[in-house]
């Protein structure tokens, strides 16, 4: 539907911003009236609501609406069709493959690229989150002098004579540059201004693993672990699952050996050493709760139990069940030679990576589940502290940010922001306006990667041209734009300079494009050799006495680049539940020492500087540890970000990135309240997620059956039957799942789910479909966590549908739990009803204060929700009526198996999730659903759940039982 | 002392109650009527900006609707023509015409026309023009018969009851696609045979369900 | 021992004391009744009226904010999806009990001493349900669709309600009881409508009880149809009357919701609600009985009748909570368990503790008739009731929502300030209502206690 | 009234201080051939029908009637809107079952019902009947208070104004008069 009334009203609406209009005006006056759709999809449920029974004698003064179509026509696109591009998102070193979903001319939804090595069709949480931030309205919104908005025009003009000499003083700081083209112009710059330097900095980086690389091989190299292969894993504070590596494709990997079809089929093991509960953790078999600052001594002490280290005291510090923790792991990875593999973690100094390189190579992992490429040997804390006692010393004349926010998040001890008012001209490109942006003397708008051509290199090396899906929204220019018009770089546009970069034909070109691949570059792979001589003599790193503190990027925000995305603010974090905050982390022994309960304020000391944080327990923290996630209590950020949570970066000094000794720790008055979308943690004995063992599996079969019991079912009615055409059903994995929020944001930004905000989710109201629901179990010292993707169970007797008085809810003949958005009143009987509680109500106007420009994300096939009704999930219905009527016009009867995926089922890298027809015996989820581990979560109450659920598998060592 | 009411107080209350009841009778039959899509939004003609005759192009030229709109069969939506499409035959047909002044400058300037929407569906309604056609729905059973307008006009109610009417019993309404968008085609047998048939071949079952439409 | 001999009228005297008292003759209750609201109204009403109106003011700016912003307004969140609306709701329903009861049932069962006080408990019933009806309208999330409850026909739509839901029921139950009471209040008003008829003065009230009267001169075909009339009403609302907290009880009763899905509902519910409307009575009864002067017409012996009714039913109330833990234990399903020991022991602890002590301990106190005869006491006695079985609906709803299957969607429900405004409000109209009636419609029935006077004086 | 009341005697009343005193009256009208008379009484009296000879009230039946009807209504409004007009699958439960049609074909039978027992009661009486000839008596509104009256039709035959009078006064009515209108 075009409606044009409310199109003009929504410009309106923004006309108070003249980028808005240039924008509107200059990028795609053509689908003007379909983005508004959205707008007006709302508008419209509120206005149908409004009209009252009226609705007749509002049709007598019908409104004019408008269409308008093309003035000309634009090659394959059909309006209203959704087109598909590929690109690539970056995060740090590491890059993903991505499909975005454009609909006339918006980016609305962002797929994992299938045939990237880094995605394998998954998008990460962050991924799907970043086209949030390319409608935030708080970006950057023009090139600003000081306080006056300026032009690039204008800047050109200054650039031109201000660059004349051989860059004496001039400096340019810029993220870790991945990008080939962005290295090419970097490359020029620097001979333009043989003076010049360029450093890098990311505050979660990969330092300690190429100064681990150097010490065991005498050069950097990059680690690809190849977990399909590893029947035995050893992660040291290295949350592969998660945070502390590009965890998409290790995921799915790690995950294959996870789904045990038969009792036969051979599941590899985990052990996991850390100190936070990390997505690795709650995935491990075997868990071991240690401080950051002791890991390196407990590989020490392996490898001395492996034979490969000489006797030494590091056992004594090891407890006796550490101890006896570590001579079953190390009988079980010598059992494993080769088909065995350890992994320290970001974190961890230097020593404990050449360790680990020591232990694989012992075991026999290189070239089996280890490999090795090639990487440059930049430390990028060095750099920067060197940049940062420069510009102490006034040595640096320019300095040109491209990207990153280095007046927020470099080391403390920095001192980077007072430092960099010593800087005569600040030069800084920016998404939005940050901490950074604040000082720079020229402000000017960075471009989004999804509206501006580029390039990235993953940390495998497969390169991918990002292409832009609109024109930049604030005219924003890229990093390289920028470094090509300071340097003059005979390139100035970014589609020459990356078009350049690669050459070739027009033909490959395009296949590189559509691809989302380009074949040109090829990886050295390198064969190291440790020398152990070197490790044996490098001191481990001295013991922590007193509390230590560790840093970790947050999964909401990571190094705080997300605190403006509203979405990622309101997935609950995986572990915590906690959303719009960050807590300090500590374990209930510590809380007791330290005489704190969850909510209460902390004064924390480290290295002379101190943070008010509220602390927050958390079962299976080890002990005498702290945990700080990063990226919170922004200063300067767009509205939603801002104040949210508490900065930790003031303790993060450039010698203790990972983990530092506080000094001192203590309660003080005053208490914070969290907003947790989960707040109880225990399963209460109740048979929700059913955990097996393979010992258990391999002796009985049935094990997962006998947990659940038998129930005789039987209803007052003659219940319909369900055996033509397709039946969707859906089968969930919970031995693939690792808890990582995928799923849910994925949901979010295909069903056009809102944000409530902090006050609301502690109230109880977020409208998330899918829930992840985790549970703790065992005791509150050593607890295990078990996740459960909740969402509709499209049961077959649904309770909801009963309750209903106005029929708003009801069965389609395919088993589909419909819901009716616009016939529902709103009474919430269904909710009430329901007994996984998965309905979500409309308490108030979500979409009220939306900017519309943020509108322009919404995705048209699904209608936006008015204050005042129920949602909830629906299987994608949109995605399954597209595909059916898509199978029509091709008249094809039957629809392929696969052919349509959920939103959650495409983005889940554990391909935990599973939808299709259980009507064809021959599809995926009929056999998953035939499985022995097989169960429906309260199946005796007969609602008969088209949703099941496939019992977790974990695989102890017997030793350790 | 006497009576408080007069004698004729009996005969007026009478009336007053009968009245009063028939005018609440003849009030609820009014909305009940008036309140109906069917009496209260067909024969909605809006004025267009530009005077376009679908009389003229698909009638008396017998231009095919696809020629125009040609995502009929490919989209949900059937676009409304890019200025191209018109500007395609215009820069020879009566290239001076004053009526076209809008239809040139639109090209000229790549701003759209402001066409005014005469069918219109809520936003939570989710027609679908791809699977309509090809299932072999006219556009004549929508838009009735387009090719004798001057004026473009709603010439059904499409209110939901209306559509559910066709999805419980689609076959006098089905063709063979290729006849979709001859409007006046005049079956030679009767019409819910060849519908019946053409369910059968193409296992036509059209939802009445919820999620059918609503999404 | 002499003094220890009971002689026979004081046994007579003991076990049916008169139901009119102080000689009054049929004159002198016409006098009284109709006196009330003839006399020229007292400052005091004015007061009154002021602090309630006011209040009903205060209601009807709540509801236009909650329709303005949503149900966001309100503390209702997931999973507590009910809370103060629909506890409200119970709450009025219930208490719109009592009135029909008395008339209905009482008369079935030819109890006399109903007739002083059925026409002021069958106008409680009224209001009562009056301001129930308000939560079930304005709880839903898009009021101005509250018409979609009903069978209206939709030649657009061709969309019709869902007979399964038992919230529909209850619309049809509760409108449906609304009307009859309605009905019934007004047959029973007749004849006195007439006596004030003719015994206005002036034009206006001439007119207007002349017409609200239609005629009425109680002859003896007039009073053959009447009676058959309200036997049949009687006859009619007695099912009604337990029909209708019997189809409030499906709304929980009917759902999958431990705490909720129990066969005890519909009697317990039933007790609950006489219960409590024979509490609301005596909160009113006493207070219009004192402030106009009504001893001899509404005696001692009608306020110890209902302190025994709300005894019986107190008890009856307390055996059900009983059962309900009783059964929860011995069904072995751990859900019940839960349910039930989270209540008794879980955040909402307080509210199960103090509906206990309002419900079943207050009560018992009825056992002597020191109690049942002191009007202070059993005021006192009859609000703790009330706010008593206010709690008993709270408890219902918000304890079995707030920790149901999963305890991953395990929440807590606070009230907001609009929660708390919104039943105060109500409770502002009901008083309204009822002080608006106490002044210009006769609060006792007068034909019916002149009828009981002859049968009195008759001596039978 | 100001508009002149038509002088035509319609009948006389009889005034009585007690329920018994009326009827014993009536019984002695009616041994005399009296037949058309009425009683207006403040509350019901006991033996009235009797003695006026009335037949029992057919409201009775109107209900039960009015009642079936009810419950026709509702089940059938529940098995077309459920079965026939838009059969939708809810809750695995079918379109149609008595089960779940039960508490609100109650519900339509008790309304129907109780409004046939409230209009019939009006019908039957012939309510609204604002004016009415005996209201033009000075001692009516007694009837509403604490007086019993007999009223005789003058349309009766064995009406005279002065034998009924004295016949009324015999018979220990405090007070006889003629009304017209």
């Amino acid at each position: 539907m075009k409606t044009g009334k409310r199109y003009w009203r929504s410009l309106g609406e923004l006309s108070d911003t003249p980028q808005f209009r240039e924008w509107l005006h200059r990028e795609f006056p053509e689908n003007a009236s379909e983005w508004t759709n959205h707008a007006s999809r709302r508008t419209m449920l509120r206005l149908m609501a409004a009209s009252f029974g009226l609705a007749g004698l509002a049709a007598c003064r019908r409104p004019t609406e408008h269409i308008f179509p093309l003035a000309k026509g634009v090659e394959d696109y059909v309006p209203g069709n959704p087109l598909f591009y590929s690109t690539a998102f970056a995060l740090g070193s590491a890059a993903f493959g991505l499909h975005v979903e454009t609909h006339d001319g918006r980016p609305t939804k962002i797929e994992g690229n299938p045939n990237h090595p880094a995605s394998l069709g998954a998008a990460s949480a962050f991924a799907q989150a970043s086209i949030l931030s390319l409608y935030d309205p708080d970006r950057t919104r023009s090139v600003r002098q000081g306080r006056r908005r300026s032009s690039w025009e204008a800047f050109g003009e200054f650039a031109k004579d201000y660059f004349r000499d051989d860059g004496d003083g001039l400096r340019f700081l810029s993220g870790e540059v991945i990008s080939p083209s962005l290295e090419a112009v970097q490359q020029h710059a620097l001979q333009r201004f043989p003076r010049a330097r360029w450093i890098e900095y990311e505050p979660v980086s990969q330092d300690q693993a190429i100064a681990g690389a150097e010490l065991a091989f005498g050069r950097a190299v990059r680690s690809h672990y190849q977990l399909e292969k590893a029947d035995v894993v050893l992660a040291l504070d290295c949350d592969f699952l998660g945070l502390d590596a590009p965890s998409l494709a290790y995921t799915r990997a790690f995950a294959s050996r996870r789904k045990v079809s038969a009792p036969k089929s051979e599941m590899n093991r985990l052990y996991a050493v850390e100190c936070n509960y990390s997505l690795t953790g709650a995935a491990a078999d075997h868990r071991l709760q240690m401080r950051a600052s002791k890991m390196a001594l407990f590989l020490a002490a392996l490898a001395a139990e492996l034979k490969l280290a000489p006797e030494m005291p590091a056992r004594a510090q090891l407890s006796d069940a550490e101890l006896r923790w570590l001579q079953a792991v190390a009988k079980d990875l010598a059992a494993h030679r080769g088909r065995s593999l350890i992994l320290a973690g970001p974190r961890q100094p230097a020593v404990a990576h050449a360790w680990a390189h020591a232990l694989n190579e012992l075991l026999g992992n290189f070239g089996t589940t280890v490999r090795f490429t090639a990487a440059e040997g930049k430390r990028q804390v060095e750099q920067i502290r060197e940049l940062a006692d420069e510009m102490a010393a006034g040595r640096v004349k320019t300095l040109v940010i491209l990207g990153g926010n280095p007046a927020y998040d470099a080391p403390a001890d920095l001192d980077f922001s007072s430092r960099l008012t010593k800087v005569r001209t600040v030069i800084r490109l920016g998404l939005e306006e940050d901490e950074t942006s604040a000082l720079a003397h020229w402000l000017l708008p960075e471009a989004h990667y999804l509206e501006s051509w580029g390039d990235v290199r993953a940390w495998d090396g497969a390169v991918t041209i990002q292409q832009p899906m609109v024109a930049p929204l604030f005219g924003g220019r890229t990093a390289a734009e920028v470094a090509a018009m300071i340097s003059g770089y005979p390139y100035q546009r970014a589609y020459d300079i990356v078009r350049n970069r690669w050459g070739g034909a027009e033909a490959a070109w395009r296949k590189a494009l559509h691809d989302g691949l380009i074949a040109t570059e090829q990886v050295e792979e390198v064969k190291p050799k440790t020398r152990l001589d070197r490790i044996l003599a490098t001191p481990l790193p001295p013991s922590v006495d007193g509390i230590e503190i560790v840093f970790q990027p947050d999964a909401s925000v990571w190094d705080g680049r997300f605190a403006n995305n509203g979405w990622l603010q309101e997935a609950p974090d995986p572990i915590t539940k906690l959303t719009w905050d960050n807590a300090a982390l500590l374990a209930p022994s510590t809380a007791r020492t330290l005489g704190v309960k969850s909510g209460d304020m902390l004064l924390i000391e480290s290295a002379g500087r101190q943070i008010r944080i509220p602390a927050m327990i958390l079962p299976g923290h080890a002990a005498g540890s702290i945990t700080l996630p990063l990226g919170y209590g922004r200063t300067k950020c767009g509205r939603v970000g801002r104040g949210v949570g508490f900065n930790v970066y003031p303790l993060r000094t450039s010698n203790a990135m990972g983990f530092a000794a506080a000094s001192s720790v203590r309660k003080i008055p005053g208490s914070h309240r969290f907003s947790l979308t989960q707040e109880h943690h225990s399963m209460e004995g109740r048979p929700i997620v059913l955990e097996t063992t393979m010992e258990e599996l391999r002796k009985d079969p049935r094990a997962v059956e006998k947990k659940t019991g038998r129930h005789e079912l039987f209803s007052l009615y003659k219940e319909p039957t369900y055996d033509q055409g397709n039946q969707w059903g859906m089968a969930i994995d919970l031995s693939a799942c690792t808890g990582c929020n995928a799923c849910l944001l994925a949901c979010q930004a295909e069903n056009n789910i809102p944000i409530v905000g902090k006050a609301q989710v502690a109230r109880g109201r977020e409208m998330h479909w899918i829930r992840l629901d985790r549970y703790f179990e065992g005791s509150d010292e050593e607890p295990s966590i078990v996740f459960q993707p909740m969402a509709c169970q499209q049961c077959e007797n649904a309770p909801c549908e009963n309750v209903c008085p106005v029929a708003a809810t009801s069965h389609s003949p395919e088993g589909l739990n419909d819901m009716a958005y616009n016939r529902c009143i709103g009474t919430r009987y269904c909710a009430n009803n329901c007994p996984y509680k998965v309905r979500r109500f409309n308490f108030l106007d979500w979409h009220k204060d939306l900017d519309a420009l943020q509108k322009n994300q919404y995705n048209p096939d699904v209608t936006v929700r008015m204050r005042g009704v129920m949602e909830k999930c629906n299987y994608c219905v949109q995605r399954i009526q597209e595909a059916k009527i898509k199978a029509k016009a091709e008249s094809r009867r039957a629809l392929r198996d696969g052919e349509i995926l959920t939103a959650c089922q495409q983005t889940c890298p554990a391909e935990a999730i599973v939808f299709g027809n259980l009507n064809d015996p021959n599809s995926k989820v009929s056999k998953l659903k035939k499985q022995a581990r097989n169960y429906q979560v309260l199946a005796e109450l007969n609602v008969k759940p088209r949703t099941s659920y496939l019992a977790k598998v974990r695989n102890p060592n017997p030793e350790l039982a | 002392m006497g009576a408080i009411f007069p004698k004729s107080a009996n005969g007026v209350v009478r009336l007053a109650a009968g009245a009063l009841l028939l005018a609440a009778g003849a009030s609820i039959g009014l909305y009940a009527y008036f309140s109906q899509p069917r009496v209260l939004d067909t024969g909605y003609t809006p004025v267009q900006p530009v005077p376009y005759s679908h009389k003229l192009h698909a009638g008396n030229l017998g231009m095919d609707c696809r020629y125009c709109h040609f995502t009929v069969e490919r989209a949900a939506y059937a676009a409304i023509p890019p200025t191209e499409v018109c500007m395609n035959c215009h820069v020879r047909v009566k290239p001076q015409s004053a009526q076209l002044q809008l239809v040139r400058e639109s090209y000229a300037r790549g701003e759209p026309v402001a066409w005014v929407k005469v069918h219109r569906l809520p936003d939570y309604v989710y027609f679908n023009h791809q699977a309509h056609v090809s299932a072999g729905v006219s556009c004549v059973s929508c838009h009735g018969r387009v090719d004798q307008m001057l004026e473009v006009k709603q010439v059904q109610p499409l209110s939901m009851a209306w559509c559910l009417e066709c999805h419980r019993n689609p076959a006098p309404h089905l063709r063979p696609v290729e006849l979709v968008t001859k409007l006046d085609w005049k079956p030679d047998r009767d019409p819910t045979q060849i519908g019946r048939e053409i369910m059968e071949a193409k296992h036509i079952a059209p939802p009445v369900n919820c999620s059918g439409c609503h999404r | 021992m002499a003094d220890l001999a009971i002689r026979p009228q004081d046994m007579q005297q003991e076990l049916n004391p008169p139901l009119v008292t102080g000689g009054l003759s049929y004159r002198d209750i016409t006098e009284k009744v109709s006196g009330i609201c003839e006399s020229k109204t007292p400052r005091s009403w004015y007061i009154a009226i002021g602090v309630t109106g006011s209040l009903t003011a205060v209601l009807g700016l709540m509801l236009a904010y909650l329709v303005a912003n949503g149900i966001g307004v309100w503390g209702n969140n997931s999973p507590v999806g009910w809370a103060w609306d629909i506890t409200n709701f119970v709450f009025w329903i219930g208490i719109g009990h009592a009135g029909t009861l008395i008339s209905a049932i009482l008369f079935l069962f030819r109890q006399r001493w109903r007739t002083s006080i059925n026409r002021a408990a069958e106008a409680m019933t009224l209001f009562a349900v009056a301001c129930a009806g308000i939560f079930p309208l304005f709880h839903v999330g898009r009021p101005w669709r509250a018409y979609w409850l009903f069978p209206v026909p939709n030649t657009d739509l061709n969309m019709w309600q869902n007979f399964r839901s038992p919230l529909l029921w209850d619309v049809f139950a509760v409108s449906t009881y609304a009307t009859v009471s309605a009905l019934f209040w007004y047959v029973g008003l007749l004849p006195d409508l007439a006596t004030l008829r003719d015994r206005a003065r002036s034009k206006l009230r001439q007119w207007v009880f002349g017409f609200l009267s239609l005629g009425w001169r109680g002859s003896a075909r007039h009073w053959k149809h009447y009676e058959a009339a309200y036997l049949i009403l009687a006859g009619l609302s007695t099912p009604l009357v337990l029909s209708v907290h019997t189809i409030v009880s499906f709304d929980f009763a009917v759902s999958v919701i431990p705490g909720w899905h129990t066969t005890i509902f519909p009697p317990y519910f039933v007790a609950g609600a006489i219960f409590s409307g024979f509490a609301m009575v005596i909160t009113l009864m006493v207070i219009a009985r004192q402030v106009l002067r009504l001893e001899n017409l509404i005696t001692l012996k009608h306020l110890d009748n209902m302190c025994k009714i709300i005894l019986a039913t107190g008890s009856i109330v307390g055996y059900s909570y009983a059962v309900e833990f009783f059964t929860a234990f011995f069904s072995g399903n751990p859900y019940e368990r839960f349910t039930f020991l989270n209540r008794a022991t879980g955040p909402y602890a307080w509210a199960v503790w103090t509906m206990f002590t309002c419900n079943v301990f207050a009560p018992q106190l009825f056992w002597f008739k020191k109690i049942r005869t002191s009007v202070p006491a059993m005021f006192a006695i009859s609000i703790v009731v009330n706010i008593g079985m206010w709690f008993e609906r709270f408890v219902i709803i918000v304890t079995s929502l707030h920790r149901d299957y999963l305890p991953a969607s395990w929440g807590y429900f606070r009230p907001t300030v609009v929660d708390v405004l919104t039943f105060t409000g109500s409770i502002g109209l009901f008083l309204t209502l009822f002080l608006l009636f106490a002044r210009f419609l006769p609060i006792i029935a007068v034909s019916e206690v002149k009828s009981v006077l002859h049968a009195q004086n008759a001596g039978h | 009234m100001p508009e002149a009341v038509s002088h035509k005697v319609q009948g006389m009343l009889g005034d009585f201080p007690t329920p018994e005193a009326l009827l014993d009256a009536i019984h002695a009208l009616r041994a005399k051939g009296y037949s058309r008379l009425d009683a207006l009484t403040p509350f019901p009296v006991h033996g009235m029908e009797e003695a006026l000879g009335e037949n029992p009230s057919r409201l009775g039946y109107i209900v039960a009637a009015a009642g079936l009807a009810g419950a026709a209504a509702a089940l059938l409004l529940q098995w077309w809107t459920g079965a026939v007009a838009y059969p939708l699958v809810i809750g695995g439960k079918p379109p149609f079952a008595f089960e779940f049609s039960i508490p609100i074909t109650f519900e339509l039978t008790v309304l129907f019902s109780a409004f046939a027992a409230v209009l019939g009661l009006l019908v039957l009486n012939g309510l609204p009947e604002l004016y009415h000839p005996v209201m033009n008596a000075s001692r009516f509104a007694g009837a509403t208070d604490d007086r019993f009256l007999l009223v005789v039709d003058a349309a009766d035959p064995a009406f005279h104004l002065e034998h009924t009078a004295e016949l009324l006064r015999a018979l220990g009515s405090e007070h006889t008069e003629v009304f017209e209108g």
